[in-house]
């Protein structure tokens, strides 16, 4: 059985709880354990309720706590559910985001905020059915913004961000297992390096964790009609700085970017990267699908009309190459 | 893009006397019992001492027998509407999701039966209970919950959201604790409007920490808001124990550091519950301030959905985060067996008229599965409207 | 002597609480008081403690007591300061945003968040000097946000912002007094609609508040080269949708959009514009100038080095003009 | 883009006994007496006695003569520099902006005294005095309120923001009520590492209502946090007074919804403050939790920058929302004076000597003004730096 996203995760975590023996974690229900068959991880069993630490349903201590905790030396992991994500917002941005800049380098937050994205999910209302939360964040100077579409990013991209001194928001999206298999052993996918998932010549797709699945089988319908789309997940969404350059290339040679969030449309976090291509190649198309304005609806029947899929994906994709 | 203008609001006093909940003051009780036609029986004023020997002293000697009768129809609706719930949950393909509130009833009923219809409630993700006994209706709240068009929010919300700002109700919320702050903005707005309504907020146990409570104890302390926070103290937030992440027993403490009055009060006996919410009720009318009521309780089925749970059979067992036993110890203290045990030993009922009324909400519940059932599912385009008062948003997955 | 911004404002807020004797305003510290002459306006003298409300600090309580208040039907405006913007931008998101439409229509937030906005002042730190900020708010799905650059718009976009049944994010920007005089009656600018401040037609420039006054500088150097710029100052951030075919049709028009954002530059409010032209207008070419994305430095020399100011935004359009 | 990689923390336990700041115990004291050379006064037990009788019992008997001057100097130092930084500011052309923390020296030095040099301090926007108290020095901080190159932060923070790790100053901060979350985060990390340090969170009246405050004193009360606020009501929250807007008299009683104990002290008074302090500071040492301690007083200037002040005198007058008259009656309860009052009855200090003191003072404020006025400015570019810990962000502005 391959590992889940979850799984990997937490096997990131305990390979650094083993490396640093200060690094804690707060959380507040999301129970740190898996396991299936002979394999299995419970992190507050091994490490200990100090430093794997249930909570009370106050995201703002589970943030700022891992804060104060981490400008004095303790590296945190911030862990809080999705219809929360906001509630420690003025923390990330007037704080871990500015403060080291504020004290002319000083002050360090060697912290992760390790935040649970929901989905577009049916049968929820909109409180608990967002997303695109991410690009709130990739906003905020300071911050890093990381956002892993496989397992293997998922575990890769959790050793990079425990072990980076700066503050690191990473994303967990709820997608299905897929990409490479996950190594027991500690390793890094770096920070700020997007991913080309398909090579291709004729279109530039962008997109990532809730979006991957749908792009992949986008990809596989274009290719059924000859069309060789070139598919790249930034990984990264802030600083964009490293990722930019990979996406300009690939847009230079196939003139075409369409790009598709789970998110909302406006700000979505491909308005930036288009609005950065726009820039940088004069004469390209682009295409910009996204979840409308509007919170989610829990009646399926709603949701799937404003939901993004493969099917308007390709479609969206000919369309553009008619352009 | 159009924006739709408010008309200028009116301001809409409603007089001190035009009550329609069950506010009979002590003083009043002699009075109304003058008024009272044949066939309805009060409790004699013996029983009242004995009550208040039981419960503390002042109130359920102004409830009407048939007040009384309501209570306890009120909660027998909630547990047999829920406890349906949960079955059609286990037999699959439930359009929705729901926190059942079985266990719980007599503090929502205890609460409502305090308050007037004009009176406010803010609600949590586990509110159904607040919901009925404030008055929604049980076809259209299931119809939401399934997410069907007729439902109270047409269908976009869901369990978490049903609203009903014509019964007072400004809506379950799933942010938790959010309700108190919106109660406690509800009741400087009746300072605003000069108007003699509550407003009440209910949360559980994990509602004190986020700074939701925090502001509203705050203002309404500072400004005497005619606000009620009922904490419905279940041991639990999801499956941690509110005692390991807290750092007081009595989470009605925690109004004292705003000047609150804090009570604490048995949460599986509803004249107890009545009892306090009665007495905040009428001090808040009558301008004297908020009280935080906190209630001990206990769910009897798990944080969300039916899981540990079985088609017809009561509680959920087996749940990694609790024993069997502390269930059954609290099952053992089911409100509603143990008010109607009350109600059938002073003989505001007979045993019969107690099954019959069973009988009845029973109907009533099958009959709001059925209206549900046979509702039709939201048009796909409507998604796009009620984000704004006017017009739609446009679409962007093409 | 012209009213000011502030002045306007109040004005807008007497008028409509004259008109509604509902309408309540919380607030902190900002007194909503000001005069000169034999011209003043004292609300709270005026309008009495419970209706002009000074609070705790406590933004969670401001925003979210006149959410309640206003879902009752008591119309609200909750002002908060710039550096305490986002505490309660979860109350915003999960709350005003969302339920009219999870409620199926039902609840309804006539309130105006008025937020005090900041510049990028020297001899502040980060956290009292940033700038941008509205773009975090016209993300959010349900939420109208608005944004002043002349006393004129403060006032009638405040009528607006107050008469609407839907929340309003109302972004007060300090800015100098600049434009048409400020009628004594009220009056309505409405929402969704953006100025040409100059027309114009070798290049399209968008920009608002605190880069207005830089701009019109801007504009009148190009003349000065026989360069006819077209200025377009949006006022309305979200929705765009009533924006939008103003500036696409100035830049078909032009070919050129050149943005200045006194707000750093990832996510800065243009980003979106820019993406959203470049889908409606291919072969367009375009320029974007914003802050970097790091907080503002108290120090002037630094903060001057990083600031777009309007001999820098004239030479980036001459720039674009000869691309 | 590079990210720069943490080194593994390694757990560095500093032993109780490696005390290098005031931290005589009342069993240490005649221990202590012993090894005290010549010239150095004590207070006598009859001292000691009377000091108990008028400021309660524990600990100042455990201060030397020495410790005693060394807090009337920190005191001087905080009122001179912020005094000469109102005179600058008045004369024009400053470079930077003040919240004066003159007329509450007693909480910042009585606080600190009680504090080992390994303890952390998270401190708000009225934070110089709590820096002076910690070891902050006076150039450095004068340097960076004016931006300069050389100062604390290099110039990029100002006033708001100065931070100095090596010293335990987690840093003021512009946003009220943020320092009481980070100081019980702090503490947290203490709890982790194992030491026996101590995290003190200074904030204002104002401090109490955003979630920081709430949150904090949650989870110290919950886990037992080495946590101590220090709540300095002087009344105003800029114009507003607390008395508006908040439902209690004393905050310190925000502390007992937490279950924390709640301490009210004279804030004019530095013994006062140190004895509770010093008795927090123990309690919380040997792992018994956190205190808030509420320490009533007054701010001499108004609440930002210099109006109403004029140069070479002392206090703000003719503000709108305060009478002269309160002002003179606090400034009447100066806590300088009555110190020195205090040290010069008791002995430990002659007039000459206190005067003296003075004079050097002045001395060192002249010394660093002058050192902050020939330091140089940072370069521009240098605005792109520290965003992350390596590298720099492009610009964006051409
Ligand atoms: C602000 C916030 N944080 C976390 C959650 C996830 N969550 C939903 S219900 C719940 C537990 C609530 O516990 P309590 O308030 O005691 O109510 P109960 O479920 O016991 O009735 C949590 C943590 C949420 N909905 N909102
Ligand atoms: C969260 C937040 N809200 C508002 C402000 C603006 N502000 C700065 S200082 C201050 C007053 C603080 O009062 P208090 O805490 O009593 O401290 P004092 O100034 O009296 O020392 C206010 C409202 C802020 N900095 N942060
Ligand atoms: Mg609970
Ligand atoms: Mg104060």
């Amino acid at each position: 059985m391959p590992k889940s996203m979850g799984y990997a995760i937490l096997e990131a975590i305990q390979g650094e709880m083993r490396r640093d023996k200060l690094l804690t974690l707060f959380y507040e229900y999301q129970t740190p354990a898996a396991g299936w068959s002979n394999r299995s991880i419970n992190l507050e069993a091994e490490f200990g309720r100090t430093r794997v630490r249930f909570c009370a349903i106050d995201e703002e201590w589970i943030v700022g706590g891992a804060m104060g905790m981490s400008m004095t030396g303790v590296p945190a992991i911030a862990h809080i559910p999705s219809m929360a994500t906001f509630i420690p917002y003025e923390l990330m941005f007037n704080h871990a985001g500015k403060l080291r800049h504020m004290t002319g380098g000083q002050a360090a937050f060697p912290m992760v905020l390790w935040a649970d994205m929901a989905r577009r999910w049916a049968f929820q209302g909109g409180q608990h059915a967002d997303a695109g939360l991410e690009s709130s964040y990739a906003r905020l100077a300071g911050l890093k913004v990381v956002i892993p579409s496989t397992p293997y990013d998922a575990k890769g991209l959790m050793v990079s961000a425990i072990r980076d001194v700066d503050p690191v928001v990473y994303c967990q999206y709820p997608v299905p297992s897929a990409g490479p298999e996950v190594p027991d052993e500690p390793y890094t996918v770096p920070i700020g390096e997007p991913a080309i998932r398909t090579e291709g010549k004729d279109i530039t797709i962008v997109g990532y964790a809730p979006q991957t699945a749908e792009i992949a089988r986008a990809v596989e319908e274009l290719k059924k009609d000859g069309i060789s789309a070139e598919f790249i997940d930034p990984r990264t969404l802030a600083p964009l700085e490293g990722v930019m350059p990979t996406i300009i290339e690939s847009v230079k040679k196939t003139g075409r970017l369409l790009t598709s969030d789970e998110g909302s449309y406006t700000f979505c976090n491909c308005a930036e990267i288009i609005a950065r291509v726009a820039e940088a190649v004069p004469g390209a198309k682009f295409k910009r699908l996204a979840f409308p304005d509007a919170p989610a609806p829990g009646a399926p029947e709603m949701l799937n009309y404003m939901n993004v899929d493969a099917t308007r994906i390709a479609a969206a994709a000919r369309r553009l190459l008619k352009a | 893009m159009k924006s739709l203008t408010r008309r200028v609001s009116k301001i809409k006093t409603v007089p001190q006397k035009k009550r329609d909940g069950p506010g009979i003051s002590r003083r009043s009780f002699v009075k109304s019992l003058g008024g009272i036609g044949a066939g309805t029986v009060f409790l004699s004023t013996g029983i009242a001492k004995r009550a208040a020997a039981q419960y503390g002293p002042v109130y359920t000697d102004g409830l009407s027998a048939e007040q009384l009768t309501d209570m306890y129809t009120t909660m027998l609706k909630i547990r047999l509407w829920e406890t349906k719930i949960k079955d059609l949950i286990l037999a699959g393909g439930f359009r929705g999701v729901a926190h059942l509130y079985v266990g719980q009833e007599a503090i929502a009923v205890g609460v409502c039966s305090a308050l007037r219809k004009d009176d406010y409630i803010a609600s949590n993700h586990r509110g159904h209970g607040h919901l009925i006994a404030k008055g929604g209706d049980l076809g259209k709240m299931l119809a939401e919950i399934t997410h069907k068009a007729t439902g109270y929010c047409k269908g976009y919300g869901g369990s978490l959201h049903i609203t009903d700002i014509s019964l007072g109700i400004l809506g379950m919320n799933g942010v938790v604790g959010a309700a108190h702050l919106f109660a406690a903005g509800a009741a400087y707005g009746i300072k605003v409007k000069g108007t003699d309504q509550i407003a009440v907020s209910f949360g559980g146990d994990g509602s004190l920490q986020n700074s939701f409570f925090t502001s509203a104890a705050n203002a309404a302390s500072a400004w005497k808001l005619p606000w009620i926070a009922v904490i419905e103290n279940n041991a639990f937030q999801i499956w941690v124990r509110s005692s390991d992440v807290y750092g007081t027993q009595d989470l009605a403490r925690r109004a004292d550091g705003f000047g609150i009055e804090g009570r604490v009060v048995d949460g599986n006996d509803v004249l107890s519950v009545y009892n306090v919410a009665r007495y905040a009720v009428e001090k808040a009318r009558a301008g004297n301030g908020p009280t935080v009521i906190e209630c001990k309780t206990y769910r009897w089925y798990d944080h969300y959905g039916a899981g540990g749970a079985r088609i017809g059979v009561d509680g959920a067992f087996g749940l990694g985060y609790r024993s069997d036993r502390e269930l059954r110890d609290w099952m053992a203290k089911d409100p509603i067996v143990r008010f109607r045990k009350f109600l059938v030993s002073e003989k505001v009922l007979t045993e019969e008229r107690a099954e019959e009324i069973v009988a009845e909400v029973r109907q009533a519940v099958e009959d709001a599965a059925k209206f549900a059932e046979a509702q039709p599912v939201p048009k796909p385009e409507d998604g796009l409207l009620n984000v704004f008062a006017e017009g739609s948003v446009p679409l962007h997955n093409s």
